[in-house]
């Protein structure tokens, strides 16, 4: 038992609102067998397992969850997935809270960073060019983070030279024009089909 | 001749070019005939899903699939990350109708329509269950043999669609196939551990903890080279294998390939098709008696 | 009949290489005057089966000795017809298996193994079945609800007349006051309509004989034959019935004793059959509700075992809740989520509904404003926790069987003389005066209670095992247990009912010695009114008159012979077992003299479990101590005193008894017999002593179908123990 | 006129309970019996949960009660191969599969020390050897002898014929097949363990020390390949620690849906199994919830007052072996504790669950199954019963026995009418 005398108080309101996130209602279905807990690549520096995640949804803990660090250090490999016992799309759930997170203002970590630049060079050219997606990355994230790439020449170079790290973008999709189309209206779908 | 729909995804335009530049020449040597799906757009990867969700995702990846509908042929995936989306995206297609109702009306905005009628496959599997191991051992002119390598199979692979060809906690076929080949596949228990994937830039620590790991794995197994499927897992170990080095102390130097520049030596393909030269470890010396020069 | 014998010895499978089978004829033609005796070096195949099909026909042989493998094989190959006398005597597994071959001892050993079986013969003849006068096949199932309205219908159903008992005005019991039910099929997710009007209309259409408002005044006779006096609405009417299913079902835990869960505190703190009422009444208007499992079970404080039913009740319950209204929001609080098999689909339903489950123990309700406030200690939360404003909270409060409630009948207080003995007892099986059957049977007027009151069966292969014959206790009056277990329980125990009545047409015993005609017979002439018989019997078949004679009741007897190793007179015997029968086996077996240095022990095993296990031992070729004598008996309960008195006078150093394991894990299939063997032989001791004679002379042991392995040493520790004590002392008395 | 005798598809301890109680109300059984003896799983288990009986002992019962009864017949090594007609007038085609040994065999054992050649012990679960001629178990019944063809060197070897005194050695028999007319059938064909190569995160098949819970029943009995002394399959060392995986494919969406029932009492049996051999061995169970139900909450309770028992909340997720010592590193999430665990053990036992057979043949007839294999309905006449329609413990399969031979004598009243 935690040290707190004061028992934690469940608050479903904040539980329902996830619920209802585009695979949220799978959560409801978990039985609390903790195979994710083991089965993630980065267990040793997840704050919570998905499971403990879950429960917290389930205790309301609104802060607790989306400051935890879980979804963002989910790799999305697939082996929670591939194993839960009851069939709960964890990664998906967990691209739901990446989202939410990120809607919700709690995008403090560097992953989210990262997502949104990823996400910028997607939606402006149709594919991504890892040399843009790694400029708005630190664009994004600040002078800190420039220090830790600097850490990381040495890597940067020997793609260079094994000719890993195109100058040059690729050129824009011919049919940017109609993916943005089919992006702005999967997302008006989106919202229409979550109430 | 087999005919195909090829998605290469970004990744082989760029950190991946030796996949692509070995899948295109291998697959000739095979008589598989791949055919790039004209004005391919990128899959989004998990990495869009977290931030627009699967639903959004799904549909930007659905559009190649509406292209390459036209053909009707197979739709062959290089990258193990754009399977999982494309894969995925094509199984709700065909499983659930609400979604496919909903992704129409998407890509109808487009001009798009896509049936659900393609299968989506990747390489590997292709070359395994389309051209079979008997067929590549006949086309072998350099046998492989005692080149001892640690299938790196790594997670999306296997686990995209779970059972679809291979154990998805404990694959066997790449092993099968680099023994056709005439190399030994050696004992590996974390063949089908993550690497830390997009976590390479934001998350550095994840990917060479993760790495550690899978190199330590390798190593203690006792092989020469590290043979894997996927664009992430090759770049991630390639590039940080140094950096792993620094942080523990240790001294791997396993050059990491991908499987079909391996088959791409055993078939004796030109060293264009070999693409040896992107690898950031060296595998010159792992392959040198397999007639293969810098 | 006049017995005509004739021997075969079989040579095969090691015997003839093991014996010197001419002396071992001999013993037959010699000493018995076997009119036939041959040998054959394959007597199951076919030429020896006709050499003996021969002699049957030729030589009008009648009585037929097969010395050769054990009875528990080749039994079909050896069996010539219902008026033939078969008996086999085990040189094989027993003998040649087991002993080594051409010893002087060994062949001791197979010619006393003939001399017993030739011996047995004197004293056995075939049984003739007892015959029920006025037979009725009629079944009777007391109790009204889901259960006894199942076992009605599916026996009116194979044919048989019904009558059903219902002590309420209207049948259905507590499912019929359900609002709904659990799925009872595939895809087990579904919420059912109440069945009972449907299956209360079926029960009508099928022809039940139905009585409401009645209950069983007294149920007197014995299967077959069953004379039950119902009182319904104060006049009695009376039915003769062939079999009985019992389901009178169970009582709601006593929610008053769940104070401190709020009951009884706050009036929105309801039972799980509140609950029903309240959904029926179309009251359940609730937003936020609370359910807490286990309320009383699972609880050393109240109910220690788990009601089986609850867990997915609430589940039911919870989603009712949902159902009329999808927004309230509902919790279950559990310690383990007990939705055994294919009801995992039905949590997964109640899940996906959004039902929360929360692994806690709840310590504290409270109230607040009208509404209740739970504080748990949320196990995988790992803190306490609360949740409040809650408008209802159901106890899930489990369930007691209405045969546990009343009064436990004490034991007849004993005389003087009897108390001043100090006689052990065996302990008499607990009955509780719950007022269900009202029995007029000596030994109490319920079925014998196992633990917590269940009249259930204590064997996991015969879930239906019953120590009142013709009388079958189904669904949770007989363990906790679900709809769906309680369905098939229904239908299990109507095919025990009509087993038992077609059975007992026929003159047969029930389960466990199936099929035998044979049924003890009183000589009354000597009986001492001592009542061992009554009180021993396991199954209850004797009753007493007002001068203590036993009035047996052989359709309710089970054949194990318990009254029969009780009887100091010795007055009762079946047909083809009884005292003097095993009295002249041990008589027949040749002791030699002291100074031969040839110890012999006498052991009477078990024929379920410890014979069997002696053949193990036999096939494994495991070599025991060659001065023992084995007498298969029936059960230990049939062993007779005068059995040891006979060897011990007889000069046999030691008498082992081979029984099951007794205690709460009773292995015995007849109850108590090794248990009451043991009581007996305690009583003796001091009367070996008396006589010189050591009581550690005669020892009683349990021995397991699997303990095989251990048997060649517990035979030869024994030996060598009664080596230590030297030779029996009455040895050269004869 | 309709016909009113039975059969009985499968002869453990559910189809031998449905024939045995039918066949003692009055009516004529036939049982079909795949194995060479019948008995079925139950054979292969050491002891009952609660009571810790041996099952033999029921078992012997049930076939003294073959035994003393005329009306019911048996069949091994057959199989159903069609069934036509209706409700009380089926008529059923049966193939019997050659034993190569005729009733003349008397079990004298001479054929197996003339026997050249071997075949893993199928009873056994492939932990020990027989000859290719072999008594199937002690227990047998029939208790006569059978050649696996597949092991057999045929009739060019043909020692055992030979060796055998009785003539009741026939390589040259073929499978035959015969025609049954019956009112109704029973169908009782059983499970089979879930195969646990499929949950490869638990290495079994990789680590020789990883064993499932129905090879435990064998180490355990003195008939089993290590003569009923529990130790290391690695190397036959004894045992310091033991874990138990529960839910090792049931209640999983990936393997077996439902809950397979037994598994949790099973292992706590199990547990009782280690106490008894090593007092001082280290017992850890991973749940997710244990589903003691009924009376068997005492065995539960008996169970946990144990010393040195641990429940540990969380399902196993993961099992590495170290290759110096052979141990296995079982990893879990301890949800009371909120800590991801892991603790080292000489043995590992993975609670299987069941599989039921009618998932993987089905009946030859009409028959609707439900998601998780188990038969939902059949053709009128026709009824499942024990682990083809629900996993369910020995005494639930036994009581749902009892119940369908009353169903099927129902339909052979009916088929009179």
């Amino acid at each position: 038992m935690e040290q707190n005398n004061k028992p934690v108080k469940y608050d479903l309101n904040f539980a329902r609102e996830i619920y209802n996130l585009e695979n949220g209602s799978y959560i409801k279905q978990c039985m609390q067998c903790g195979m994710c807990a083991i089965s993630c690549a980065t267990r040793e520096i997840m704050d919570y397992s998905p499971r403990r995640l879950f429960n917290l949804i389930k205790l309301g803990k609104k802060d607790e969850v989306m400051q935890a660090n879980t979804m963002w250090n989910c790799t999305s490999c697939c082996t929670c997935k591939a194993r839960c016992p009851r069939g709960v799309p964890i990664i998906d759930v967990m691209h739901d809270l990446k989202k939410y997170a990120i809607q919700n203002g709690y995008a403090d970590y560097p992953q989210a960073a990262f997502y949104k630049a990823f996400w910028a060079e997607v939606a402006g050219r149709g594919k991504v060019f890892e040399g843009g997606v790694t400029a708005r990355y630190y664009l994004l994230r600040g002078l800190d983070e420039v220090k830790k790439a600097m850490a990381m020449k040495d890597v940067g170079l020997k793609m260079l030279k094994h000719k890993r790290m195109p100058l040059f973008p690729p050129k824009k999709i011919k049919g940017l024009g109609n993916l943005k189309k089919i992006i702005k209206k999967a997302q008006e779908i989106e919202r229409r089909e979550a109430r | 001749m087999m005919k195909y729909s090829l998605y290469p995804g970004c990744s082989m335009e760029a950190t991946a070019q030796a996949n692509l530049k070995s899948i295109i020449a291998v697959a000739k040597a095979l008589d598989l005939h791949l055919e790039e799906i004209p004005d391919w757009n990128c899959c989004g990867a998990t990495v869009a899903s977290g931030v627009v969700g699967d639903f959004t995702q799904q549909v930007m990846t659905a559009r190649n699939l509406a292209i390459a509908e036209a053909k009707g042929l197979d739709v062959v995936v290089g990258c193990s990350s754009c399977y999982l989306s494309l894969a995925v995206t094509n199984k709700r297609f065909k499983e659930d109708e609400h979604f496919k109702a909903k992704a129409n009306e998407a890509l109808a905005a487009g001009g798009y329509k896509y049936d659900g009628s393609l299968r989506v496959r990747q390489f590997l599997e292709v070359v395994i269950n389309d051209v079979g191991f008997d067929k590549i051992k006949a086309r072998v002119k350099k046998p492989l043999a005692g080149l001892k390598v640690a299938g790196y199979v790594g997670c999306q692979t296997v686990r995209a669609i779970p059972y679809e060809f291979d154990d998805p906690e404990y694959p066997v076929q790449m092993d099968k196939l680099m023994e056709a080949l005439g190399a030994t596949a050696t004992k590996f228990p974390m063949k089908a551990r993550c690497c830390g994937s997009s976590n390479a830039i934001a998350a550095t620590e994840i990917v060479i903890d993760q790495a550690y790991k899978i190199f330590e794995s390798a190593s203690e197994g006792g092989a020469d080279v590290i043979a894997t499927p996927c664009p992430m897992c090759q770049l991630n170990l390639d590039a940080y294998e140094q950096m792993v080095n620094q942080k523990y102390g240790t001294n791997f130097s396993l050059p990491i390939l991908f499987f079909t520049q391996l088959m791409a030596v055993a078939f004796d393909l030109p060293a264009d098709a070999q693409a040896l030269s992107y690898c950031i470890n060296s595998p010159y010396q792992a392959l040198a008696s397999y007639g293969v020069a810098r | 009949m006049e017995k005509k014998i004739a021997v075969y010895i079989c040579t095969g499978c090691g015997i003839g290489e093991a014996l010197d089978i001419d002396a071992l004829s001999k013993v037959a033609t010699g000493e018995y005057k076997a009119p036939i005796c041959k040998q054959h070096g394959f007597l199951c195949g076919q030429e020896g089966v006709e050499l003996i099909k021969n002699d049957i026909e030729a030589e009008g042989a009648n009585t037929i000795v097969i010395a050769g493998c054990s009875s528990r094989v080749n039994y079909d190959v050896f069996s010539f017809g219902p008026d033939k006398i078969v008996e086999r005597c085990n040189l094989r597994e027993q003998v040649a298996w087991c002993h080594p071959a051409g010893d002087e001892d060994t062949q001791m050993l197979a010619e006393d193994y003939l001399r017993m079986t030739l011996a047995k013969l004197k004293n056995l003849n075939l049984p003739e079945p007892y015959q029920v006068e006025n037979m009725s096949k009629t079944v009777l199932v007391v109790g009204g609800g889901f259960t006894g309205l199942t076992a009605a219908l599916e026996s009116a159903k194979a044919g048989y007349q019904t009558v059903l008992v219902e002590k309420e005005a209207t049948l259905g019991g507590y499912v019929g006051k359900m609002y709904k039910q659990v799925p009872m099929k595939a895809p087990f997710t579904e919420l059912e309509e109440n069945g009972i009007p449907a299956l209360i209309k079926a029960v009508e259409d099928a022809g039940v004989k139905v009585y409401t408002s009645a209950t069983l005044e007294k149920t007197a006779g014995a299967p077959g034959m069953f004379d039950v006096t119902i009182n319904q609405n104060g006049s009695t009417v009376e039915e003769r019935v062939g079999a009985i299913v019992l389901a009178t079902g169970a009582k709601p835990y006593d929610a008053d004793k769940l104070g401190h869960l709020g009951y009884g505190k706050y009036e929105n703190v309801i039972t799980q059959a509140q609950f029903e009422e309240m959904a029926v009444a179309g009251k359940l208007e609730a937003s936020k509700v609370a359910f807490i499992q286990c309320a009383g079970s699972r609880d050393k404080e109240h109910l220690p075992y788990c009601s089986a039913a609850c867990c997915i009740e609430s589940m039911k319950q919870a989603l009712i809740v949902k159902e009329k209204n999808p927004e309230a929001n509902v919790y279950i609080y559990f310690k383990d989520i007990r939705s055994n098999g294919q009801y995992e689909h039905f949590y997964k339903k109640a899940q996906q509904e959004g039902v929360i489950f929360i692994k806690g123990d709840v310590t504290e309700i409270a109230e607040n404003d009208g509404t209740l406030t739970i504080t748990a200690d949320d196990h995988t939360m790992g803190t306490q926790s609360e949740a409040d404003e809650f408008d209802l909270v159901v106890l899930a409060n489990g369930m007691v069987p209405s045969a546990a409630l009343g009064d436990v009948v004490e034991e007849p207080a004993q005389d003087e003389a009897a108390a001043a003995a100090e006689e052990p007892k065996a302990q008499a099986p607990t009955i509780i005066k719950a007022n269900l059957l009202n029995l007029a049977y000596r030994q109490g007027p319920e079925l014998p209670a196992l633990k917590y009151g269940f009249p259930d069966s204590h064997y996991i292969c015969f879930p239906y095992e019953t120590r009142r014959t013709g009388i079958y206790a189904a669904g949770v009056v007989r363990a906790p247990m679900d709809m769906l277990y309680a369905q098939e329980d229904a239908v299990g125990a109507a095919l025990k009912a009509i087993q038992c009545i077609e059975a007992t047409a026929v003159g047969q015993a029930v389960h466990p010695r199936s099929g035998d005609m044979s049924f003890p017979e009183f000589n009354m002439t000597r009986c001492t009114q001592c009542k061992r018989c009554t009180e021993e019997c396991p199954f209850g078949a004797i009753n007493e008159d007002e001068k203590a004679n036993p009035l047996p009741n052989p359709s309710r007897c089970r054949r194990c012979g318990t009254c029969m190793g009780a009887c100091p007179e010795r007055i009762i015997s079946f047909k083809n077992y009884s005292v003097p029968m095993i009295g002249n086996m041990v008589k027949a077996i040749e002791v030699p003299e002291e100074a031969d240095e040839k110890p012999r022990i006498l052991v009477f095993a078990c024929e379920n479990d410890a014979i069997p296990a002696l053949d193990m031992a036999g096939l494994n070729h495991l070599e025991y101590n060659p001065w023992v004598r084995i007498i298969p008996v029936r059960c230990l309960g049939s062993l007779n005193l005068v059995w040891i008195n006979d060897a011990m006078a007889k000069g046999f150093d030691g008498v082992l008894l081979m029984g099951c394991k007794h205690g709460d894990d009773y292995q015995c299939h007849f109850m108590k017999g090794s248990e009451l063997a043991e009581i007996r032989l305690s009583k003796i001791s001091e009367t070996l002593n008396r006589l010189g004679l050591e009581s550690e002379r005669v020892r009683a042991t349990t021995v397991n179908i699997m303990d095989y392995d251990k048997i060649p040493a517990m035979l030869d520790e024994f030996a060598a123990e009664l080596e230590e004590l030297g030779p029996n002392p009455m040895k050269d008395f004869q | 006129m309709a016909n009113k005798s039975i059969l009985v598809v499968g002869g453990g301890i559910s189809g031998l309970t449905a024939a045995v109680e039918a066949a003692e109300v009055g009516n004529e059984v036939f049982i079909i019996e795949k194995n060479p003896y019948l008995g079925g799983r139950v054979s292969q288990l050491n002891q009952y949960f609660p009571k810790l009986c041996p099952p033999n002992c029921g078992l012997e019962i049930n076939f003294q009660r073959i035994r003393k009864n005329p009306k019911i017949n048996f069949f091994t090594m057959a199989e159903v191969e069609s069934i036509s007609g209706q409700e009380g007038n089926f008529e059923v085609t049966v193939k019997i599969n050659p034993r190569y040994v005729n009733e003349k065999c008397t079990a004298c054992g001479k054929c197996v020390e003339a026997c050249p050649a071997e075949r893993a012990n199928t009873f056994n679960y492939g932990m020990d050897k027989t000859k290719a001629v072999y008594l199937p178990h002690e227990f047998a019944f029939p208790m006569k002898y059978a050649i696996d063809d597949q092991a057999c060197k045929g009739a060019g070897c043909g020692k055992c014929a030979e060796a055998c005194e009785y003539g009741a050695i026939e390589l040259g028999m073929q499978a035959k097949t015969m025609k049954l007319n019956v009112g109704s059938i029973i169908w009782a064909t059983g499970w089979t363990p879930y195969d646990a190569g499929k949950l490869s995160y638990y290495g079994f098949g990789r680590y020789d020390n990883v064993i499932t819970n129905v090879m435990m029943e064998r180490l355990a009995a003195y008939n089993g390949p290590t003569k009923g002394k529990i130790v290391r399959p690695s190397d036959g060392k004894e045992i310091k620690s033991v874990a138990f995986i529960q839910c090792a494919g049931s209640r999983d969406e990936n393997h077996l849906k439902a809950c397979s029932n037994v598994c949790c009492l099973a292992s706590l049996k199990h547990a009782t199994y280690i106490r008894e051999q090593y007092p001082d061995a280290e017992i850890c169970i991973y749940y997710i919830d244990i589903r003691a139900r009924g009376k068997y909450e005492d065995f539960f309770t008996k169970v946990q007052e144990e010393a040195n028992i641990t429940l540990i909340k969380g399902k196993a997720g993961e099992v590495k072996q170290d290759p110096e010592t052979n141990q296995l590193i079982v990893i879990a999430e301890d949800q009371i504790e909120q800590k991801v665990i892991e603790k080292k053990f000489d043995l590992v036992v993975l609670a299987t669950g069941m599989a039921p057979n009618t998932s993987m043949a089905q009946i030859p007839c009409e028959a609707a199954y439900d998601e998780d294999g188990f038969v939902a309905a059949a053709a009128p006449g026709i009824y499942a019963t024990g682990c083809t329609k629900s996993p369910l413990d020995v005494a639930s399969a036994v009581r749902d026995a009892t119940a369908t031979a009353l169903k099927a004598i129902q339909s052979t009243v009916r088929g009179q009418q």
